[in-house]
């Protein structure tokens, strides 16, 4: 086994782990934290691909800045496993035979495609480098790129809005 | 390493998300299942990039095909950067006015 | 200088290579492990003593004579003080979450250490007949892996905040949290202006080509064309590093020392040695983005190199680089003593309505002078 | 123009002349005992009377006489014109068994907790008073430490316990 | 409201001008004073080496004394422990027996003569009471101690030395009350 | 379906939407024992109940088992910043009731000492707003000066804080020439020092919008409550027991009364530093007129009172007279006269009263401290409504609230 391919099982070993302590922790905040685990592999698995930029966006915009909020918001509500609302047992179990019956159909589809036939990693293969994509964004993509920027900027005005209380309410 | 391999990974981790969806209350917790089932869509855009990308350079040394799949998920991180800012926000309004993440309580929402 | 560019390239390449299918050779792995603990180790040290230089600095700009028992002229007391908090009570507050409480100064340390991995300390050595880089990784999105890093120093401060259950510490977690966020922007756009001239993301290619400037690599030092964007940076830079007069996480008048309020013993001491880490760390990044890394100014290395053999002149380019990072320092410790500090609401409309804006108009100007000189 | 104590005095007795019990004159300040019923209105009159306007509460304080049978605690105010620059003195009297006093914070805020310090040591129940409760001293105190029954210390010394100090 | 003096001056708070709206250079003016300091003259000393100067007339540490010939002053009147307002000092009388002149000066003489530091203020008011130049204070820190009974000095810590059997110490110790005794008038 | 119908609000869950944040008693900003419970909505403050402490001393009490001049030491330790200034005024009340008039020489020393210990008390409080706004440095240069004024202290008591000084009717000794020399020393040097504190701060801008606006009280709120001292000033008020009702010779004194405008942090900032200036000159001015003095009347250090005055130490042990008057006065036997007297002086933070009433016996028989600090901690919680957590901290500091004047 090659160092790439022990990396591989390790990485997928720990995202897998990490999703399920997502699901099954009762403390939301060592859930926020498992899930930071999970991004980690992730990105992992996108530098063993290759793709360097989406591997350091990724941590940048999943770790650096979305689970901090989550864990922001998590903190400040000050929520704990003893305030963690529980769902009754024969709903999580079914919940739980719903998924896995679905991750069994699709593996079932799945499982005779001829997909061993196409390694993906090589040593080429530079597109996951900044140049790359930079390149096809900024000629490509320019419009939904522009377009995101306006998603972004409502979606931040939409947040501020909504965060933003009538403060005379609760001083009087 | 085959692709296959990412393939089910992928599925294990979007399943492990729906299970999350369905088994949890917590809204914060919801929205992070939904985060992990992105991710997993991710994970398999750029591992199909990657293998589109290595077909076509034995035809061309210098194609770019993959690159349009390496921005979807970098769009992808961008709307979801967007969804959780407002899908926060919104929990913390909900939080403020019932004390409460339990999306049971959303039920009030339909009276 | 052509024939040290050059190997350096080929060195680049190899290294490029290696990074992207990890295919290990031996010496270059033990190489990069013997690197990888001096870095570390060095770094501890000079965090140690920057304690110490702190109390110093601090005496000495207060007309006191500050530590000066422990050795000569004090120069054991780090090691007092990091064998006194080693044997200290460790203290985890009952009410706290434990298993949070003891992550919490692990992950600041980390953290604080991830950096070092991308900052250039030198040109390459001769040892043995192997051309050794004196850098961990040169990895070509250096200064978005530093981003990367940075966005994360913020969960050690958030989670022993949160952790020791106590007001204080929770409202200084919420406080460095918002900031150390906030900041990032500032901080990212500053440098975009910086990248729009370099067209390089790696740490290792910025310092070459600040080398190759005029007047022995002088005249090619960032700062001098980017010196608004070099002030946003340190600005935002003190804000990183919860320093004074951006130290609101600890403001020791308002919340008692805040997110490590409940924390005794080395535990404590982390949070301490990583926040000399940061500084230290930080140092060394504005010094090689903007003041030429471990360029000897007003001297050409190549032809230096010539007459005292290139294994000195690369040991004096990290001395270079040490020089200035002790001056930042300094100048550091020398702004903390010397001003107060914002008030939350303060700081906030100081990054986002102040150095955001300036950051986005030197960026715009950046761009028509580029897009000007070269049409 | 300035407020001589003859005028003040004046002012006083034709405003409120039967409830004044006595006024004397104490090193260059004018200290007039009032009924102990009047104490807000002769304040309110001396706050808001156009000439006299003694708007500034200076001190508050509590006296407690243990020999005088029915008027054993006495509450002292001082006042200052601070305009015409002129201070008094307002003295009332009351019984130990009985020692409601109506409260001057509707006047001046700053007497809220002059009047809490007053009722800690001497027990003057402040009547309308918004928080009357100890301030100095600590709440389970179930006496008023200032009055003169309560001796500091035994002079002799015998049975001091003395261990606090090492002794 | 009105001026109430003629001797009034209003401080305006002036709006900040342009160069102090950016914050550096009064930051930069900031630091070039504290760097200016560094130059200057230290305030602090290493305190067991060094020790700053007192003044004649400190109040430190009791000290009984006695007279040239080695005699107690202190006749036990009692003036100090009833001018004490902190009550640390506790003694007891005793007659002078008739072989004991060269130990005591006056008829009556204290045989137990306690100070209790911890109460002490150092205000020095038995000094002042002391109609026999018994007492006086020292220019002494109050050390530390382990113990709270530690605090409590006995009659034979505070004697000064004995001129006959110890006389340098005594000397030196009697030295610095020429001093004070000459600065006090 | 069932769980659904079970659905209960938790207690409370919609009101309560503030923190209780204790600041105090074992919070570096409150310099002493004080305990402020805030109720904080963010880091905005909504809701504020202060308590005086836990250090009450009894000082009242005490002081009604004590003979005149053992009051002294307690008055000490009310404002300990300033504690001269207490001296003095214990002394000044004490000889309102004897009717013991003191020379024009000691009123000149007094008034010296006093605004020392003036300079002392608004030196430690700006420094102090400085170190509560995050630059400690400043206070470092001018606790130097403040170093230099207490072995000031030292050369005419022999104590450097609680300095139980001067007597009834004067001092107990003559200023030393080395006292002078110090003096003179404090007098020159300590303007260019002040000088650069004051550029340290007042026109940094991160200082100056930390203290501007901030803590503010009008001058209406401020006269309600009773406000007096630099505090008052600061809103606009220009009320000085020196100049309202002059005590130990302050009327030969030429110097004005700063006043603010707005009643902020800023403001009683400034006005303590103004104040620094204008106790610097009184002091020039004083010392120039104790330097006048020529012949006899340099010497003079005391009143003439001898059933007062402790007599000299060479004539206690040689003259009847002199020990019969020093025992009579140690002991506490000196006739006091039955009477009710207020005196006040300007302490360090605002007009420091003594009401004192006597029965003739050797003890006061009730002794009152009017003390500014406690009479004006109670406008904490109404002058830092609505701010924010950092701005409670400067007004703290900038109130100069000092705990041992507030609990006597």
């Amino acid at each position: 086994m090659s160092i790439i391919e022990i990396l591989f099982w390790f990485l997928t070993a720990l995202a897998l782990f990490g999703a399920l302590m997502v699901v099954f922790s009762k403390n939301p905040v060592h859930s926020v934290l498992w899930l930071i685990s999970v991004f980690f592999s992730i990105s992992g698995h996108y530098i063993l691909m290759n793709a360097q930029f989406l591997a350091i966006v990724n941590m940048i915009v999943y770790a650096g800045a979305i689970m901090v909020l989550f864990l922001f918001v998590i903190m400040l509500m000050n929520m704990n496993t003893e305030s963690e609302p529980q769902k009754s047992k024969w709903l999580r179990i079914a919940a739980s035979l719903s998924g896995g019956s679905l991750m069994l159909v699709l593996v079932a589809a799945l499982k005779d495609t001829n997909g061993k036939v196409t390694g993906v990693f090589k040593v080429e293969g530079n597109i996951g480098l900044i140049k790359n994509l930079g390149q096809v964004l900024f000629t490509d993509y320019v419009l939904p790129f522009e377009i995101s920027s306006v998603l972004f900027l409502s979606a931040m005005v939409g947040a501020v809005l909504l965060g933003k209380k009538e403060t005379n309410s609760i001083i009087s | 390493m085959p692709i296959n391999y990412y393939i089910l990974l992928s599925v294990a981790l979007f399943s492990i998300g729906i299970v999350g969806v369905l088994t949890r209350r917590n809204a914060i917790i919801i929205f992070m299942c939904i985060e992990i089932m992105l991710n997993a869509v991710n994970l398999l855009l750029v591992a199909f990039s990657k293998m589109h990308h290595l077909r076509a350079l034995v035809a061309d040394r210098a194609t770019t095909v993959g690159t349009d799949a390496q921005l979807f998920v970098f769009f992808i991180m961008v709307v979801a950067a967007a969804e959780v800012t407002v899908g926060l926000a919104i929990i913390v309004m909900l939080y403020r006015n019932i004390h409460s993440v339990d999306i049971n309580f959303l039920n009030r929402l339909k009276h | 200088m052509g024939q040290l560019q050059g190997k350096c390239l080929i060195i680049q390449q190899k290294l490029k290579s290696s990074m992207t299918i990890l295919q290990i050779d031996f010496f270059y792995f033990l190489e990069k492990l013997l690197l990888i603990g001096g870095v570390i180790t060095f770094s501890l040290v000079i965090a140690m003593y920057t304690t110490y230089a702190e109390r110093k600095v601090a005496a000495v700009l207060q007309d006191r004579l500050g530590p000066n028992r422990a050795g000569p002229f004090g120069l054991l007391q780090p090691l007092a003080d990091g064998l006194k908090l080693f044997f200290k009570e460790e203290i985890i507050p009952l009410t706290s979450n434990k298993l949070l409480f003891v992550i919490g100064p692990a992950l600041a340390m980390i953290t604080a250490m991830l950096t070092s991995a991308v900052i250039p300390w030198g040109s390459t050595v001769n040892i043995f007949g192997r051309n050794v880089s004196l850098q961990i990784a040169d990895v070509n999105i250096g200064i978005l892996y530093v981003f990367g890093v940075v966005s994360l120093g913020v969960y050690g401060i958030m989670i022993g905040g949160w952790s020791s259950n106590n007001k204080f510490s929770l409202i200084a977690a919420v406080r460095g949290a918002s900031q150390i966020i906030s900041y990032e922007l500032a901080m990212g756009l500053s440098l975009i202006a910086l990248l729009m001239m370099t067209g390089s993301l790696s740490l290792k290619t910025i310092v070459e080509q600040q080398m190759s400037g005029g007047w022995g690599g002088f005249l090619g030092w960032n700062v001098l064309y980017q010196p608004l964007g070099f002030l946003i940076f340190l600005i935002c830079v003190f804000a990183e590093c919860n320093r004074t007069p951006f130290d609101l996480p600890e403001a020791e008048n308002e919340l008692n020392f805040g997110y490590h309020q409940e924390y005794s013993s080395m535990k404590l001491g982390f949070y301490l040695f990583a926040e000399y880490i940061n500084m230290f760390i930080s140092s060394a990044i504005v010094s090689t983005l903007f003041f030429g890394g471990y360029d000897i100014p007003f001297v050409n290395e190549a032809t230096l190199a010539h007459t005292l053999g290139g294994n000195v002149v690369a040991l004096l380019g990290v001395a270079a680089l040490l020089a200035k990072i002790v001056f930042f320092l300094f100048f550091f410790m020398w702004v903390r003593w010397t001003i107060p500090r914002f008030r939350y609401d303060q700081l906030m409309d100081l990054g986002w309505k102040k150095l955001i804006p300036l950051a986005l108009a030197n960026m715009l100007i950046t761009a028509i002078v580029i897009l000007w000189l070269n049409k | 123009m300035s407020l001589t104590n003859n005028f003040i005095k004046e002012k006083l007795t034709n405003q409120f002349g039967e409830f004044i019990l006595g006024i004397e004159e104490s090193y260059g300040m004018l200290s007039v005992t009032v009924k102990s019923e009047v104490n807000l209105k002769v304040l309110t009159f001396l706050h808001d009377d156009a000439e006299l306007s003694f708007n500034f509460l200076t001190d508050l304080t509590g006296v407690h006489f243990p020999d005088r049978k029915g008027e054993e605690l006495s509450v002292v105010y001082h006042l200052h014109n601070l305009v015409k620059n002129a201070r008094l003195r307002i003295k009332i009297y009351v019984p130990v068994e009985k020692p409601d006093v109506y409260t001057a914070t509707g006047l001046f805020s700053g007497a809220n907790w002059m009047e809490r310090e007053t009722y800690d040591f001497f027990g003057v129940n402040f009547v309308g008073h918004p928080d009357l409760r100890r301030v100095l001293n600590v709440d389970e105190m179930d006496y008023f430490p200032l009055r003169k029954e309560f001796p500091l210390e035994d002079q002799t010394r015998v049975d001091k316990d003395d261990e606090m100090f090492g002794r | 409201m009105a001026s109430l003096t003629t001797r009034s001056k209003v401080l305006e708070q002036t709006p900040l001008n342009l160069m102090e709206r950016l914050y550096l250079p009064s930051i930069f003016k900031g630091m070039a004073i504290t760097f200016s300091h560094i130059f200057k003259k230290k305030a602090t000393i290493s305190y067991p080496e060094e020790q700053r100067p007192f003044s004649p007339v400190f109040r430190g540490l009791h000290v009984l004394n006695r007279d040239e010939d080695g005699r107690e002053n202190c006749t036990a009147c009692g003036l100090c422990a009833v001018s004490c307002p902190a009550e640390a000092i506790t003694m007891e009388a005793a007659e002078r027996q008739p072989n004991e002149e060269h130990l005591y000066r006056e008829e009556k003489y204290a045989a137990k003569y306690e100070i209790n530091m911890l109460r002490c203020i150092f205000c020095g008011l038995c000094e002042e009471a002391c109609p026999k130049d018994a007492i006086y204070l020292s220019e002494t820190f109050a050390p530390s101690n382990f113990t709270r009974k530690g605090f409590i000095y006995s009659k034979d810590q505070l004697l000064i030395p004995d001129p006959n059997t110890e006389k340098e110490k005594y000397q030196v110790a009697k030295g610095l009350r020429e001093v004070h005794k000459k600065n006090k008038k | 379906m069932q769980e659904q119908l079970n659905i209960n609000l938790p207690e409370g869950s919609i009101e309560k939407q503030t923190t209780r944040l204790n600041l105090g008693p074992t919070h570096p900003a409150t310099h002493g024992v004080f305990q402020n419970i805030l109720e904080m909505d963010g880091e905005r403050i909504i809701k504020t109940e202060s308590t005086v402490g836990y250090i009450h001393r009894a000082f009242e009490k005490i002081a009604e088992r004590r003979p005149l001049y053992q009051i002294t030491t307690l008055t000490d330790r009310l404002n300990y910043c300033s504690s001269p200034i207490n001296n003095m005024g214990w002394h000044l009340t004490c000889e309102k009731l004897l009717g013991v008039k003191t020379p024009k020489r000691v009123d000149y020393l007094r008034v010296i000492i006093m605004e020392l210990a003036r300079i002392t008390d608004h030196l430690i409080c700006n420094s102090i707003v400085g170190v509560d706004t995050g630059a400690y440095t400043g206070f470092l240069y001018v606790m130097q000066y403040r170093e230099l004024a207490y072995e000031i202290y030292e050369e005419v008591c022999g104590s450097r804080l609680t300095t139980n000084m001067g007597r009834i009717g004067g001092f107990e000794r003559d200023f030393s020439f080395a006292a002078f020399q110090k003096l003179e020393k404090f007098l020159n040097e300590f303007p260019a020092v002040w000088k650069e504190f004051e550029n340290l701060f007042n026109r940094n801008r991160i200082f100056v919008e930390r203290t501007r606006g901030t803590g503010a009280i009008s001058a209406e709120r401020a006269l309600n409550y009773s406000f007096t001292g630099p505090n008052l000033r600061a809103a606009g008020v220009d009320y000085d027991v020196r100049v309202h009702s002059p005590y130990s010779s302050y009327e030969d004194f030429e110097f004005i009364i700063p006043v603010g405008t707005t009643g902020d942090n800023y403001d009683r900032f400034m006005v303590r530093n103004a104040e620094i200036w204008e106790s610097l000159s009184i002091m020039k001015q004083a010392y120039q007129k104790v330097q006048d003095f020529k012949g006899a009347e340099a010497e003079v250090y005391h009143a003439d009172v001898p059933e007062y005055y402790l007599p000299e130490k060479a004539d206690v042990y040689t003259k009847m007279e002199a020990l019969i008057y020093h025992f009579k006065i140690v002991m506490g036997e000196t006739d006091i006269p039955a009477g009710e007297v207020y005196q006040s002086v300007e302490g360090g933070n605002g007009e420091l009263g003594f009401y004192l009433i006597t029965d003739g016996g050797r003890a006061p028989f009730r002794l009152h401290f009017r003390r500014p600090c406690f009479i004006y901690y109670q406008a904490y919680a109404e002058i830092v409504k609505n701010t924010m957590l950092s701005d409670a901290i400067v007004t703290l500091s900038s109130l100069n609230l000092i705990a041992g004047e507030m609990d006597a």
